[in-house]
């Protein structure tokens, strides 16, 4: 017998047919497609029971309510709150996938300090003792050698518990330097206060109102309104009228019944031609200017001299001159100021959620067509909210450091004789930084919220200052713009992991207050921002201590949200019909007790000699020759243009003519990016005074000739790889200009130049 | 063994989408992203690869300044019910596996990931490109997976997805009905992610069989069309406009024909 | 080249070597069949014990004879499914019996407050969505018709998993070709199963979306 | 020198000229494959493909490759069952193009697939509805056909053809070969028609749709005529080329001479076909839908009305012409020149119903959808090139794939 190469051969054979037999290649065929089935690296969500727990967006300023879905300790999606007053269960993208914030890369896991230069990157893990005590150590240091001043304060907000305990600290401390990060709410709360008297926030009631006219305010495209706006929209009937103000097509435009656009920056001479023409006409509300009019008609003070009133004034704003100012027909100046005027409930609405800023003047002109139409306190009308008062407070006693502390001037210039009613000038800080010669006046800075190195209207002056502060404390969140040039990060937790009162939001008309309420527990090492305070407040002793006699954050709300506490536990909103007050009697506390038409307030720090020439509009700086173009920055709503970036899912779904791999692309109308031989999707250099940048080009229609524009919110170089580095901060190109009646940056756009690159 | 429970009935469920009332948010779309577990990438820009179940399109009337107009389009799966309403829509023939079929109890068009095995020849048949393809293996960074919706299954690479109509939403609700004792759902109880996300309302869903569901009233009345009707994919999702020029870019027609025309025109042909 | 004579010989037909080529082909042939039919199963599944010898009998007599007293429907139609360690905890905060399972309970899970990680004999992967509703509700159907008659159980038995797959060898079916017959007295439940009893009694297999998501 | 494995009476070049060969072809193939090693493991994120363009140049090269392997079928048909025995000449290199053709259109779909390891769902849970379930079923058993075809020949390869048993095989094989031809031509029709039919029943594409004959669409028809018009041109068109480089006479002058005059009439009856479609889809279809024919071919940079009159006219009705002139087919560049012509028309063909199927945009406010093809798609289509050449350089060496060459060139 021999065995050869035959054999073994036929073994294989043998085997092969053999094994053909057996489930092995047919069951190994089907297990291996199962496989791609089951993919370990695919992951498998854990079920259980779904709980719904109701809560608030903090997000934004919008306040809007929400439900979180959870499963065991995850929370899962996030929906509306379908009975929630301010946004009866309307939610912008950025609520809904606020779950990926929370669980997202952007978070900062723990408390961390500074392991290399500013900005690196190096961070080193530390105990929260040992950051509490750090922070702790360096106030007292700085109180010991007198300069409790010199500690600044930066917060998004100063209307919730968290802004309070700051501000409470800071006075306790022996520091007046408490600054709110700017937004479109600025001008319109000091106009308020100017010609009503009183501090707090303008509702509209959109819901029934019949005749809504908005200066640019995006709506619908922005954050802080949407809840509210579009939740009116979608009950709106076709009857009720929209009519948007603007250069641009935005969404809010696209929605409204009509479009009016006007030249941007002319939004003031546009309210007073269209007062002129109500005026003119008789078309306005007498009797509430007889009975709470002020500066209505020309007016003389006790000294004799004599003041134009606003009749005067509009007398200069003909449809003819405005016309020509903000390049509209004059017919459409006439026909919208009639139809504004004989609508039955019509409002005027400006300084909410525009994306550009707005002067003080502007938000003026529009009180007063609201004026002119008497809509005051009037469904249908405007309403005013005071500063929320729910917070019951203990009186609280300060040493001799602090007080000496807390009469030092501001830093930012607020409150001084030239800005006497301006309270915060958050846009002037890093200038009065940079410009002090030798040490700078802020030597440590707690930001709290806010992301003010990329909310603030010159981010590069911004970081420039912020270099010059020793010592940098960012209670963020997420590793933001502003997380990354800090020494000491102690990460708030994420809103849906704590509790937090959310105040009435702007353009609400009437009092809603919110909680929000942990959802999950918390994900990473964190703490919240009120605990955190309290404990360095105990670390510091002494009166600090004393004033602060709350165990943490969730007790000291419990404690002085008593009352409403409970409902707001159940509800998660608490909200206040009944006691409204909607008489005109007590609306206004200005000096004359009534609505100030050109308030006196005003000029007196204007120290203005010749009233009638003070509607001054901000005029852009740069050669026109130079820079023919206008840069003007545009909301939208799928792009967060706040302290805290848009999710990953709101990048996904922004068009690929708005942002394309790195580039962001500008809107010009082909008309004129013809002029300058672009077309659609070409590289271009965009060039402002405030700086270069390189953009694409979108070609569209909806954009008036002359402007180009870019969407707001990019440009980011912290949170995450998926959010960071694409396109650029339209603010950083748009030089502050500062509105001369409050100091405030009222910069609406920018000179601009482009050109292919 | 008892008898399959009266769930049976046919149901035809459907969208009417206003797009008078669209304001372009893409709520629709992030809503639709958290609730189906669709992945994203830090480059979601070529909007040729990226995943979404409902996008919405911006079109505009092209006349220049300050003439424009501008509309949204949400545009999720159509759901069609085929040329002949039998359940022949233009995708789930083609599919060589049976990995997307109609779902004759609901009029839904299926996709099960894990039969597809990637051909992509749906989407070379869809005429909406409502489907997409998993050019990549979904990622997760941090600690995300934790959102994800254990009632949708995460896809893997190489697949084909597509909207569901929040099928597993039917399917709790269906849940719900057998454990309280009920055969029917109301009409509040199976919606759409995208639906409730709308902020504005825009989004109507429902039975369009049901004279009681608001999508049986909605998709008959005189604004309301479809995509690419004349295609004869009879898609389930209606929309609504008052501007003649929406109606117009939403189907092809030839020089000299009118969309009112040819909607009469179609619809005296089926009714022969 | 060598094969060339090689080859001649084997033409010439030498009787024997012809039978050793039959012999080699039978041996490949045989030892392919059993180690195909009887190795390879053994080698596609591993053997897990589960993390405590769960009696389920004992239990079913104490919570008065029905299953769900722990495997209910929840309020909103889901099934609950293993009970939680809350649930557990109900009963078995402290030791009820003196049972050496019911101590490791108390000391591995209760007391540091940990799930129990119960392998479940028919679990589905996840692109299944399985109605428990639909089956216990709907069609009014018994546990056991599926599940075999685990509640008299005293002990649990090994969970078998496929080493490619990751499936419990519970729900392997009828696809391809299936490896033995369920021994727990219940059924299969890969697809074709489900799909073979709902033809039976519906007269469908049923769409896709029924039972996949 | 002779090999014993080199077949009798034929004169080989040297090996070393042989391996040199190989080597520059094999390289070309080791990048095509590693190439699909890429695709295999990264996934097919690799490819220019995307949701507007799930099929493209992959799917061309199938349609295209098994459009010009029909030469297999139509020759076998006209051989075995027609009995036109001057074919027998060419048929089996015809069969040897075309078991390249089927099996490089078979790699590709396997890499064309996102999910390769449930590759075979297709056959185990087949929609019979679908086109490709029908493409699918029918390019496997006819590949398994080519396969039976081309084993007989391989058995000839003087070192086999010495074992008895193979030389049996092979000689009974040949016996049945006629079965077997005729199962090809019957495979070949359907699969052919039903690629055809890929593009043709998408209702929802009006670029490619085609209204037709019971549940087959005029394209399934056209598919298959084109392909047995134009597979006996690439047949021709290869042989030609291989007569060049090995700078001999191959194949008799009436194989050419006939398979030619078959050709010609069929791609003018089959042009007579494809253009009365396309009128009637221009003029009836797809107005139907609410487009123009000139939609489908403006406001694009590349699919301008240049292509229809390519593909109909100078590939289509020249070539046609020439071939079925007797005075100008027996002119060896004329022939050439028109074989050329008609590949390229039945590539363009395949083309537009492919990439320009998803090019066209359908809604009013989409665009074209353009599409570049990536490094590993060229390098994994021009991976068959390279592989075809291999197979058909060692076949011509070893196997007696032309039975009158011996004949053709006395002396050598």
């Amino acid at each position: 017998m021999k065995i050869d190469r035959r054999c073994f051969l036929s073994l294989v054979i043998g085997g092969a047919v053999g094994t053909t037999l057996t489930p092995v290649p047919w069951k190994l065929t089907d297990d291996i497609a199962i496989w791609t089935q089951n993919w370990s690296w695919t992951p498998e969500p854990e079920d259980g029971p779904s709980k719904f727990v109701k809560s608030v967006c903090t997000q934004c300023s919008g306040g809007c309510g929400i439900i979180a879905r959870t499963i065991g300790n995850r929370a899962i999606k996030i929906e509306g709150q379908p009975d929630h007053p301010v946004n009866n269960g309307s939610l912008c993208p950025k609520a809904i996938s606020a779950t990926q914030h929370l669980y997202g890369p952007s978070r900062i896991q723990g408390p961390m300090k500074r392991a290399g230069e500013r900005g690196q990157g190096k961070w080193e893990k530390i105990s929260w003792d040992e950051a509490i005590s750090t922070v702790t150590e360096k106030l007292a240091e700085l109180r010991t050698r007198g300069k409790p001043h010199s500690v600044a304060c930066i917060s998004d907000t100063d209307r919730n518990s968290v802004a309070y305990l700051l501000d409470r600290f800071l006075r306790a401390y022996g520091s007046p330097n408490f600054i709110r990060t700017p937004s479109s709410a600025d001008a319109q709360e000091l106009a308020l206060y100017l010609s009503f008297g009183r501090q707090g926030t303008i509702g509209y009631d959109f819901k029934q109102s019949d005749f809504i006219l908005s200066f640019g305010c995006a709506l619908m495209d922005g954050c802080d309104a949407a809840g509210q706006m579009m939740s009116a929209f979608g009950d709106m009937d076709k009857k009720t009228r929209l009519v948007q103000i603007e250069a641009r097509l935005s969404d809010t435009a696209a929605k409204a019944s009509q479009w009016v656009a006007a030249k941007p920056g002319t939004e003031t001479d546009l309210a007073l031609g269209l007062g002129h023409v109500m005026v003119r006409d008789g078309l306005y509300d007498k009797a509430f200017i007889d009975s709470h009019g002020f500066a209505f008609e020309d007016r003389e003070d006790e000294a004799g001299n004599a003041y134009p009133g606003y009749r005067s004034l509009v007398r200069d704003y003909s449809p003819e001159k405005v016309a020509k100012t903000t390049g509209l027909p004059e017919k459409t100046i006439e026909s919208l100021a009639r139809a504004f005027a004989r609508a039955r409930r019509p409002v005027a609405v400006t300084g909410f959620s525009n994306p550009a800023a707005a002067s003080v003047n502007q938000a003026l002109a529009v009180f007063a067509l609201n004026a002119l139409a008497g809509n005051f306190q009037k469904p249908g009308g405007v309403f005013v909210i005071d500063e929320p008062d729910y917070l019951s407070w203990t009186e609280m006693k300060i040493d001799k450091t602090a007080s000496a502390g807390n009469q030092q001037a501001r830093i930012d210039g607020a409150g001084t004789k030239r800005f006497a009613h301006t309270r915060y000038l958050p846009n002037r800080l890093p200038e009065a930084i940079n410009s002090s010669q030798g040490d700078s006046p802020v030597q440590a800075l707690l930001v709290a919220g806010g992301n003010p190195l990329y909310t603030l209207a010159d981010p590069q002056s911004a970081k420039k200052a912020f270099e010059k502060i020793p010592f940098i404390v960012s209670f963020s969140t997420f590793m933001d713009e502003t997380a990354e040039q800090a020494d000491l990060l102690l990460p708030h937790p994420h809103f849906l992991e704590c509790y937090q009162d959310v105040p009435t939001p702007a353009g609400m008309a009437k009092t809603v207050i919110s909680l929000a309420r942990p959802v999950v527990k918390p994900v990473y090492d964190t703490r919240h921002t009120g605990d955190v305070i309290i404990e360095t407040a105990k670390n510091l002793g002494g009166f600090i201590e004393n004033a602060f006699p709350w165990k943490n954050h969730e007790d000291f709300l419990k404690k002085t949200l008593s009352d409403q506490w409970e409902t707001l536990e159940k509800q998660g909103y608490w909200t206040d019909d009944s006691s409204r007050d909607n008489s005109l009697e007590k609306l206004f506390r200005t000096s004359s007790q009534r609505f100030e038409f050109l308030p006196r307030a005003g000029f007196e720090t204007q120290g203005s000699e010749n009233p009638k020439s003070k509607v001054q509009t901000v005029s852009l700086p740069g050669d026109v020759n130079e820079l023919p173009l206008v840069l003007v920055p545009y909301s939208t709503i799928r792009i967060s243009g706040g302290a805290v970036a848009n999710t990953p899912f709101m990048t996904k779904t922004v068009d690929a003519n708005v942002i394309a791999q790195q580039d962001v692309f500008v809107e010009i109308n082909p008309e004129t990016a013809s002029e300058y031989g672009l077309s659609q999707g070409d590289k271009a250099t965009l060039k402002t005074p405030a700086g270069n940048a390189k953009v694409r080009v979108n070609l569209f229609e909806g954009i008036m000739p002359g402007l180009v524009a870019m969407p707001a919110g990019l440009g980011r170089t912290g949170f995450s790889d998926y959010i960071a580095g694409k396109g650029v901060n339209v603010y950083g190109l748009i030089a502050p200009a500062a509105d001369p009646a409050s100091g405030l940056n009222a910069a609406w756009g920018a000179r601009a130049a482009i050109g292919k690159a | 063994m008892a008898q399959q429970p009266q769930h049976t009935k046919t149901k035809r469920y459907g969208m009417v989408i206003d797009l008078d009332k669209c304001t372009g948010c893409g709520a629709c779309m992030v809503a639709c992203y958290a609730e189906n577990n669709v992945p994203f990438r830090q480059d979601d820009s070529d909007k040729m690869r990226s995943l979404n179940w409902i996008r919405v399109m911006k079109v505009d009337n092209g006349k220049a300044f300050p003439d424009t107009e501008v509309c949204y389009i949400p545009m999720p799966c159509m759901q069609c019910d085929g040329q002949h309403m039998q359940g022949h829509s233009p995708c789930v023939s083609v599919c060589p596996a049976v990995a997307t079929d109609y779902d004759y109890p609901t009029g839904i068009v299926s996709q099960i990931y894990t039969r597809c095995f990637g051909c992509r020849y749906c989407m070379a048949a869809c005429p909406y490109h409502a489907r997409k393809f998993n050019w990549w293996d979904p990622k997760w960074p941090a600690d995300m997976e934790k959102y994800l919706n254990p009632d949708v299954s995460a896809r893997m690479r190489g697949v084909v997805e597509k909207c569901s109509f929040c099928y597993h939403r039917y399917q709790k609700a269906r849940d719900k009905a057998y454990v309280e004792g009920r055969d029917e759902l109301h009409e509040d109880e199976y919606q759409t992610a995208c639906t409730q996300a709308c902020p504005t309302n825009a989004i109507t869903f429902g039975d369009l069989y049901n004279p009681e569901h608001a999508v049986h009233s909605l998709s008959r009345s005189k604004n309301a069309f479809r995509l690419l009707e004349r295609l004869n994919t009879n898609p389930k999702v209606y929309y609504l406009s008052s501007k003649s020029w929406v109606r117009r870019v939403a189907d092809n027609y030839l020089e000299g024909e009118n969309p009112e025309q040819v909607a009469k025109a179609r619809k005296a042909a089926a009714t022969h | 080249m060598s094969t060339q004579s090689d080859n001649q010989t084997a033409a010439a037909g030498n009787r024997s070597s012809g039978w050793v080529v039959f012999v080699f082909f039978m041996i490949g042939l045989v030892a392919s069949i059993i180690s195909g039919w009887v190795a390879f199963p053994e080698l596609l599944y591993s053997t897990k014990q589960q993390p405590i010898d769960f009696n389920h009998q004992v239990h079913l007599e104490q919570m008065g004879g029905q299953c769900n007293s722990c495997h209910f429907f929840r309020e909103d139609g889901s099934f609950s499914g293993s009970p939680t360690l809350e649930e557990c905890k109900s009963c078995h905060m402290y030791p009820m019996t003196g049972n050496e399972n019911e101590q490791k309970f108390i000391d591995e899970y209760v007391n540091q407050d940990k799930e129990v990680p119960w392998l479940i004999y028919a679990e589905q992967p996840p692109c299944v969505f399985f109605s428990h509703a639909a089956h216990v509700k709907g069609a009014d159907m018994q546990c056991a018709t599926c599940h075999g008659d685990i509640g008299h159980s005293t002990s649990l038995r090994e969970y078998q998993e496929n080493r490619i797959t990751g499936y419990s060898r519970d729900i392997w079916g009828k696809s391809m070709l299936r490896l033995g017959e369920p021994d727990h007295g219940g059924r299969h439940q890969k697809m074709n199963d489900c799909a073979e009893c709902h033809l039976k009694e519906t007269g469908s297999k049923g769409d896709c979306f029924q039972c996949h998501k | 020198m002779t090999t014993p494995a080199i077949p009798e009476g034929v004169k080989r070049c040297s090996t070393r000229q042989f391996t040199l060969w190989l080597a520059v072809v094999g390289a070309v193939l080791l990048w095509g494959v590693y190439a699909m090693f890429l695709i295999w493991y990264k996934g097919l994120n690799q490819t220019g493909m995307n949701d507007a363009y799930g099929f493209a140049l992959w799917i061309w090269a199938d349609l295209a490759v098994i459009a010009l392997g029909g030469g297999a079928f139509f020759s076998g048909f006209l051989t075995y069952i027609i009995g036109k025995k001057e074919l027998k000449s060419i048929i089996n290199y015809a069969v040897i193009i075309g078991f390249i053709c089927y099996s490089s259109a078979l790699l590709i779909l396997a890499l064309d697939i996102g999910q390769p390891l449930r590759g075979w769902f297709i056959f185990w849970h087949a929609n019979v509805h679908s086109m490709l379930t029908e493409v699918a079923f029918c390019l496997s058993c006819y590949f398994a056909v080519l396969t039976i075809e081309f084993i007989p020949l391989v058995l000839e390869n003087p070192k086999l053809d010495r074992i008895p048993f193979l030389h049996h095989l092979s000689h009974n094989m040949h016996e049945v070969m006629a079965v077997f031809a005729a199962t090809g031509v019957f495979l070949s029709f359907f699969h052919q028609g039903s690629l055809g039919g890929v593009a043709g029943v998408l209702y929802g594409r009006p670029f490619a749709f085609r209204e037709g004959l019971l549940i087959w669409p005029w394209t399934f028809f056209l598919f298959t005529w084109s392909a047995a018009a134009v597979g006996p041109c690439f047949t021709m068109l290869v042989t030609w080329l291989t007569e060049k480089i090995t700078q001999k006479k191959l194949v008799r002058p009436e194989a050419f001479e006939l398979l030619a005059k078959i050709s010609g009439w069929m791609l003018l009856t089959y042009m007579i076909a494809k253009i009365a479609d396309t009128w009637y889809w221009a003029a009836v279809t797809a107005p139907a839908r609410g487009f123009s024919l000139m939609e489908f071919y403006s406001n694009n940079p590349i699919y301008g009305i240049w292509i229809l009159i390519a593909e109909l006219v100078i590939c289509g009705i020249v070539p046609a012409l020439i071939l079925i002139t007797p005075k100008w087919r027996e002119n060896k560049n004329l022939l050439v020149t028109a074989a050329i012509l008609a590949v390229l028309g039945v590539c363009i063909n395949r083309w537009v119903m492919v990439l320009q199927v998803m090019a066209a945009p359908l809604l009013p406010f989409q665009d074209w959808y353009m599409y570049m093809p990536t490094w590993q798609e060229v390098a994994t289509t021009i991976l068959p090139v390279a592989y075809g050449a291999i197979l058909i350089s060692l076949a011509y060496r070893y196997l007696p794939v032309f039975p009158h060459e011996k004949e053709l060139n006395p002396g050598q």
